[in-house]
């Protein structure tokens, strides 16, 4: 019993991580709401980054914060031969990756506002038809500038 | 030990972290005075420039520098290598950085009067990003500059043209999102299989595992992201909306370097973390390459010859360029490699050529519908002879940069006995000829009575020495590409494709 | 044969003077005749420059001059032998004619754009003389592009919509070409590693699949659309919108002959003789351009247009070059070689005639005609003279060239190709007597009141026809053109002259 | 589009599974990434030569620390951004 | 038993992560994101990595949700989709 | 928000408690040497107080405590204290972040090394902090009394 639970367990992280980078894809592209798309991106982001915590996983593993205070080395090596640590580097690669990813959300929340000033809505394709209506090959400025000269 | 020794032995970070510096003092000297951030970026981007000079010169003469920052060995910590491959890119981005920069003084004070202090601390911030990427040798580190390159390529954008920049920047972030995604992801699949982030590193260890389908799956990952990074067919959307509806300067510096730098990645991730005979041989992935290539050179050209907009004409331009580069790329013979990479020069120079001088037109006149360009040619006749000269080397002309990398392109189809590709090539100039065309048309056969009265009102001196000096270069590489091609490109493609090994 | 070569600059200056020419025209736009002060200055240095390079071609030396390595292997450079020399001097001394004639031309009908026309002239000129002296295919392929964009402003210069329409087709037309050329010439410096001329022809085109070097000249061949080969002969006819002395530069200073000099170059100095011969190709093309001949003349009786008569009438002309370089005889490739000055000098006439027309008596059509020549004689005198020339009748040189033709089919004992250059000589006789017979001896419909153009017209086109009698009547002068034709076809022989 | 989104997700997906098939089992000691000398540098040598206890402050601030570097500098020029975007003053 | 707490919450997530995508009202989406961000803290923290988990849950949960409310507050709540 | 911004016991409580979230950030950001934790950590939390301070007791106040100018100079520093930390290294003659050959302390560098650790987390911890709170002031909807131009205004260039 515990055997097959374990043989789930043993892939479960990464089948997690497929379905959630799936669905977070899946509403960047196809969500026509631009907030459900900056939701999407941090679904997207995260589930990497649980990918990358897993890969991190050794089992029976302690956080890799050394266990004895500040003794000194010897202590250190002591330590480390008793005790087990998980694989620090990808926990650092995804503090680095979380704040990337909360940089991008800013940012397009930044944009997500601006983009409701010029438009009134979230809608992409009420953004688009907006967008045909103003005729994108003429500028405001040379608009204005034809007129004058008329 | 002088200031001066002290400075050259660490060259290759300097190169990174003078600009990333200069970046985010610049709110500070605008804080002193606003006037005082041009006089800031033009001696950052001077000292850029000189640094990555010497960092290309020391790599031509005495080979490969290695760079250990925090003094950690490679594996532990995080190393910058420079070779001739982003010796010679870095050197690109500095000098199109510096000639955006000159550039951007008077095109900035009128398209952007208030935001002048973000824009240039972005501006130093973009060329840290595309430094970083260009110069690391270690792959997460990468992705950390690629953000960087990408958060500030998105707010340049988004200072642009009111509602359509923003619209474009956030489209441009939503498939950067994903690129960048699957590049996280891909690099963690190289690590969940190989343990290390360093390129050379990893080299080594990649080839007893080539049958593991995880590095197939992250050699597939990269390559989408890279694709949708630097624009390739399929995955350009975002590109056209980005280039046209970014201020000036922002669109010069972005065509010119942004996709130049997302196709070295490509060319980096392709040949040196992964070995050419798994690219060529047991994933075919080049060959997919070219094919893809193939039909963006098509593609891009045709739908450019659909626009009325001037940067957005040429910004589909730049889809079917990037196809040149990747398809020399792609048929990794070393004449087709010499010729793709011979065309990251090429078409910053010119690409970056035609944008400026989009801008420029736009700074005098606001006309970006080139139906309006009539008498032009009488008006602003120097900022007119420098597009026709990059448009001419965009063409292919003999005695043009453009016909240098076409020609080798078209010979290394030819090695690789790809004869389609070649046709490819001769169309696509043909299709060049037709867009380019039509501006020349608009731009020096004005009806007579439109011209009569048009005055000559010429961009200013810090618009034109920037473009006269970008298409000076262009004939200039045009006719001595002998140069890059036997200091740089030459050992380079060799070395890319494992037929030689760099000094 | 050894052939001694000189190392020299002249060529590369003879090619220089009209670019630094062509800037000074532009700085000096603001004032009309010290802009063209400066052409005619630039046309006679470049006409003394190539000139002084002809007493070391005459001794059978070449000149050669390397300007850089532009790619490994691919040299812009300069070689001057008696082939490339001769179009060199026809160009470059026409030039001296056409600037004077611009002149009156332009300033007689108030033209605007000037500073353009004439700095775009330069250019082309440039152009021309660097295709004469280009060693390698790469550097003409050079030049070949240069001209064609340096001549589209001056064939669109009316900028009517008309003017702009043709312009296009123009540039379509030759832009594919060179799209064709290109590819040749990748070919080919795929194949053997080089692309420089040589008088046997390249060595290595040999070892080809038949098919290959078959697809190669057909490519090649399509590359020279300049030269206005049948099928891709439809901008000549619609670039006749340009200004006349535009027309007299196409068709007889620099485009077509630009075309059939590089399809001479092509044919002789990359496939060569001996190749041609192997592989059969002279024949097919023989033939390929004998349609071209008979149907261009046929053309060319069906119009009234008296500039769209002239301009079927050098298409069906300089298939008369290439027929006579694939015949591949001494004898035939000399009358090819020496029809490329006398159709220059005789075509030339024939266009300033035309022009003078459009310009005093502004008629354009054949039927308008009539008794033109009571108020023009001279004009018309020069125009009998050139058509005296193009059907092959003493005393203009035509007759010269055909005869040669004629030996060279003779010798071939092909019947077929004989009957074509008689039936094309009949067939220009009868598009040619028509306007003669108009002008002279038809009575005009009222009473004519114009008469003989300006005197930088008039001038121009009286030498040009006194030339083109006397290169007729003493054709084997010592150091004129037949002299260096026969050093040229010495050289493609290998034999003695 | 939802019909290209569905196909874009169901080819990365089977992508995902497809590689997750070699993926190191969860957990795995003996897993490449784990088994690199680098992690063991890291874990003896942390206090030594970085004198600090949390191995993982150890490597962002010092093994990887320019990778910091670049992380503020992410965070600077997002704040930029966002003033650049939403300021209304002149900045 | 501690696998059974883990297998719930990652499916917790999978739940978490539909219902962010799929309401319609914002706030209530961003809640749930927020509550996403939280769980996986929780997860991460359970996995061992301690300073991640801290992280997600300040940056995640935290400033995240403020700015997606805040965002909110200035544009509008509801989407179509 | 008005509402919760009038509530005085939340007024109160948030007065007491953010001195002392502000207090557990700089815990936080040392503690990040031998514990969970660090600059980018406590930087967040550090910026959470002045966000929770500003929420209830508007921008107003809370630009008070960290004006705008102050913001931008710290946001710029915190970056620079750690760039100038990694050329001081170049300075003594290691290569770019190598906290060993900084001289404080000539035989340990170790404890050098963690000294520079803490000085870089506190780099990092102020751009952090300053970053987030300008965020969050512009990204909220402004409030009516300070907002200088309507939006229509701003165009045009």
């Amino acid at each position: 019993m515990s055997g097959i639970i374990e043989i789930i367990f043993a892939e479960f992280n990464y089948w997690i991580y497929v379905t959630l980078m799936m669905i977070g894809f899946y509403a960047m592209i196809a969500k026509k709401n631009l907030i459900k798309k900056v939701i999407g991106a941090n679904i997207f982001q995260t589930a990497i980054f649980l990918f990358y915590i897993s890969l991190a996983e050794v089992k029976g593993g302690t956080a890799p914060i050394l266990l004895h205070g500040h003794d000194g080395a010897d202590a250190a090596h002591k330590a480390v031969s008793e005790v087990i640590y998980v694989n620090p580097l990808p926990h650092v690669l995804i503090l680095t990756a979380i704040v990337v990813a909360v940089s991008t959300t800013a940012v397009a929340l930044a944009l997500i506002i601006k983009i409701y000033e010029e438009y009134g809505s979230l809608e992409e394709d009420v953004i688009l038809a907006y967008r045909r209506q103003l005729q994108p090959e003429f500028s405001e400025h040379a608009r204005q500038k034809q007129e004058g000269e008329q | 030990m002088t200031g001066f020794d002290l400075i050259t032995d660490h060259l290759p970070v300097l190169t990174v972290v003078i600009p990333l510096m200069a970046g985010f003092l610049t709110p500070i000297v605008g804080w002193i005075d606003r006037k005082l951030c041009w006089y800031w970026v033009m001696l950052t981007m001077f000292a850029v420039l000189l640094m990555t000079s010497s960092n290309l010169y020391t790599v031509i003469t005495s080979g490969t520098i290695h760079y250990h920052l925090g003094g950690w060995t490679p594996p532990i910590g995080i190393e910058y290598v420079i070779d001739l491959l982003n010796g010679f890119v870095c050197l690109i981005i500095a000098f199109i950085g510096l000639m955006v920069g000159i550039y951007s003084i008077e095109s900035i004070k009128k398209e952007l009067p208030n935001k002048i202090i973000p824009f240039y601390s972005i501006f130093l911030l973009l060329i840290t990003g595309l430094m970083g990427m260009t110069i690391t040798g270690d792959i997460f580190n990468f992705y950390v500059f690629l953000e960087i390159s990408s958060l500030t390529a998105y707010a340049l954008i988004a200072m642009g043209d009111r509602g359509d920049g923003v619209v474009a920047s956030f489209n441009y972030l939503i498939m950067g999102t994903v690129a960048a995604s699957f590049i996280l992801l891909g690099i963690g699949y190289l690590y969940a299989v190989t343990g290390s982030l360093n390129i050379a590193d990893m080299q080594g260890l990649l080839p007893s595992i080539y049958d593991n389908k995880v590095v197939l799956a992250a050699l597939a990952f990269f390559m989408v992201g890279f694709s949708i990074k630097v624009g390739l067919f399929p995955l350009h959307a975002w590109l056209p909306d980005a280039y046209t509806h970014a201020p000036s300067a922002a669109s010069a510096l972005i065509a010119g370097l942004m996709t130049k730098v997302g196709a070295y990645a490509m060319i980096r991730f392709m040949f040196s973390v992964f070995t050419p005979e798994f690219v060529i041989d047991m994933t075919r992935m080049a060959e997919i390459l070219t094919w893809a290539a193939a039909l963006a050179i098509v593609v891009g050209s045709v739908l450019a010859i659909a626009q009325s907009d001037i940067k957005r004409m040429l910004a589909y331009s730049s889809i079917s360029q990037i196809g040149y580069i990747l398809l020399g790329v792609g048929l990794a013979n070393v004449i087709g490699m010499q010729g793709g990479l011979l065309h990251i020069l090429n078409h910053s120079l010119m690409k970056c050529a035609l944008f400026l001088v989009a801008g420029a037109i736009f700074y005098r006149t606001g006309i970006r519908n080139l139906h309006q360009f009539q008498g032009l040619g009488k008006k602003m006749p120097v900022t007119t002879t420098v597009f026709l000269i990059a448009a001419l080397s965009m063409i292919g002309v003999p005695g043009t940069v453009g016909f240098t990398s076409k020609w080798y392109l078209a010979l290394g189809s030819i090695n690789a006995g790809q004869w389609i590709f070649v046709i490819v090539i001769l169309v696509s100039s043909l299709l060049n000829i037709v867009y380019f065309w039509r501006v020349f048309d608009n731009i020096w056969f004005g009806h007579p009575h439109e011209v009569e009265h048009i005055k000559r009102d010429e961009a200013p001196l810090s618009m034109l020495i920037p473009m006269v000096l970008l298409a000076v270069l262009c004939i200039f590489f045009g006719l001595f590409a002998y140069y890059p091609l036997h200091y740089v490109l030459e050992p380079l493609s060799n070395a890319l494709l494992g037929i030689g090994v760099l000094p | 044969m050894a052939i001694e070569t000189v190392h020299s600059i002249t060529p590369a200056l003879a090619v220089l003077v009209s670019m630094v020419a062509s800037v000074l025209i532009l700085a000096f736009g603001k004032y009309p005749n010290i802009r063209e002060g400066w052409t005619f200055v630039a046309a006679f240095i470049k006409f003394s420059l190539v000139i002084s390079m002809l007493p070391l071609i005459l001794e059978g030396k070449v000149i050669t001059y390397t300007v850089i390595e532009m790619l490994p292997n691919l040299p812009i450079a300069f070689k001057v032998d008696a082939f490339g020399i001769l179009f060199a001097i026809t160009s470059s001394f026409l030039w001296i004619f056409v600037s004077s004639y611009s002149i009156g031309y332009m300033r007689t009908l108030k033209e605007h754009a000037q500073t353009r026309y004439y700095f775009c002239f330069a250019i082309a000129l440039s152009s021309a003389i660097g295709i004469a002296f280009s060693a390698n295919l790469v550097t003409l392929f050079l030049f070949y592009e240069l001209l064609t964009i340096s001549t589209y402003p001056l064939v669109a210069h009316t900028e009517t919509s008309e003017a702009i329409s043709s312009g296009r087709k123009y540039l379509t037309y030759l832009m594919i070409s060179g799209i064709s050329l290109l590819f040749s010439i990748l070919v080919v410096y795929h194949y053997t590693g080089t692309t420089e001329f040589s008088f046997s022809g390249i060595a290595g085109l040999e070892t080809l699949p038949r098919t290959t070097l078959y697809i190669l000249f057909i490519t090649f061949m399509v590359g020279c659309a300049k030269a206005a080969f049948m099928p891709l002969h439809a901008w000549l006819p619609a670039a006749m919108v340009a200004p006349t002395p535009v027309s007299a530069l196409l068709h007889a200073v620099a485009v077509v002959k630009a075309g059939v000099f590089t399809a001479i170059r092509v044919i002789l100095y990359v496939f060569g003789i001996d190749l041609m011969e192997i592989s059969g190709l002279w024949l097919y093309m023989a033939y390929f351009v004998s349609i071209t001949i008979i149907l261009a003349s046929i053309f060319a009786m069906t119009q009234d247009n008296l500039k769209k008569r002239l301009a079927y009438s050098t298409v069906s002309q300089l298939s008369y070059v290439v027929l006579g370089a694939v015949l591949i005889t001494q004898h035939g490739i000399t009358g090819g070689m020496l029809h490329i000055p006398y159709h220059g000098f005789m075509k030339i006439t024939l266009f300033m005639c035309a022009g003078a027309l459009i310009v005093t008596a502004k008629k354009e059509n054949i039927s308008d005609m009539n008794g033109i020549a009571r108020q023009m004689p001279i004009t018309m005198l020069a125009f009998t003279v050139g058509a005296l020339g193009m059907i092959g009748m003493p005393p203009a040189g035509g007759y010269i060239t055909k005869w040669y033709l004629l030996l060279g089919a003779a010798e071939l004992d092909n019947m077929i190709l004989i009957g074509v250059l008689l039936i094309s000589a009949v067939l220009n006789a009868a598009y040619f007597f028509p306007v003669i017979y108009v002008a002279f001896f038809k009575k005009p419909d009222k009473e004519l009141t114009y008469k003989e153009a300006p005197l930088t017209m008039l001038v121009p086109l009286t030498l040009t026809a006194i030339i083109s009698i006397i290169i007729g009547i003493w054709p084997d002068a010592p150091g004129m053109f037949l002299d260096i034709v026969n050093i040229a076809v010495a050289n493609v022989t290998g034999g003695g002259i | 589009m939802k019909i290209i989104a569905l196909i874009a997700v169901i080819l990365a997906g089977g992508m995902l599974i497809y590689a997750g098939q070699d993926l190191p089992a969860f957990g795995d000691p003996e897993s490449p990434a784990y088994q690199h000398p680098i992690i063991e540098h890291y874990i003896t040598h942390a206090e030594t030569e970085s004198g600090v206890g949390n191995i993982v402050t150890a490597l962002l601030a010092n093994y990887r620390g320019y990778d910091t570097l670049g992380e503020v500098t992410v965070i600077f020029t997002a704040g930029m951004t966002v003033i650049l975007l939403l300021r209304r003053r002149e900045i | 038993m501690i696998w059974i707490l883990d297998i719930t919450l990652l499916l917790f997530l999978v739940v978490c992560a539909i219902a962010a995508i799929s309401i319609k009202d914002l706030l209530s989406a961003v809640i749930i994101l927020s509550a996403y961000s939280l769980i996986m803290a929780i997860v991460w923290v359970e996995m061992q990595s301690v300073d991640v988990g801290f992280t997600e849950a300040a940056v995640g949960a935290g400033i995240t949700t403020v700015l997606f409310i805040a965002t909110l507050a200035r544009t509008e709540g509801r989407s179509e989709d | 928000m008005s509402g919760i911004q009038e509530s005085i016991v939340i007024r109160t409580v948030v007065r007491i408690m953010v001195p002392f979230i502000q207090i557990f950030a700089l815990y936080v950001i040392m503690h990040g040497a031998s514990g969970p934790g660090g600059g980018f950590q406590g930087g967040v939390i550090f910026g959470a107080g002045i966000i929770l301070y500003a929420m209830i007791y508007g921008h107003k106040e809370g630009k008070q405590r960290m004006s705008d100018k102050l913001n931008r100079i710290l946001s710029s520093s915190g970056v620079a204290i750690f760039a100038v930390t990694g050329i001081s290294c170049l300075v003594f003659g290691g290569m770019f972040l190598q906290y060993g050959v900084v001289p404080l302390l000539p035989d340990n560098p170790a404890v050098v090394s963690r000294l520079l650790i803490d000085v870089v987390e506190i780099g990092i911890g102020i751009t952090v902090l300053a970053v987030m709170i300008s965020l969050f002031f512009d990204v909220s909807p402004p409030e009516t009394d300070e907002e200088e131009l309507p939006a229509s205004e701003e165009a045009g260039q």
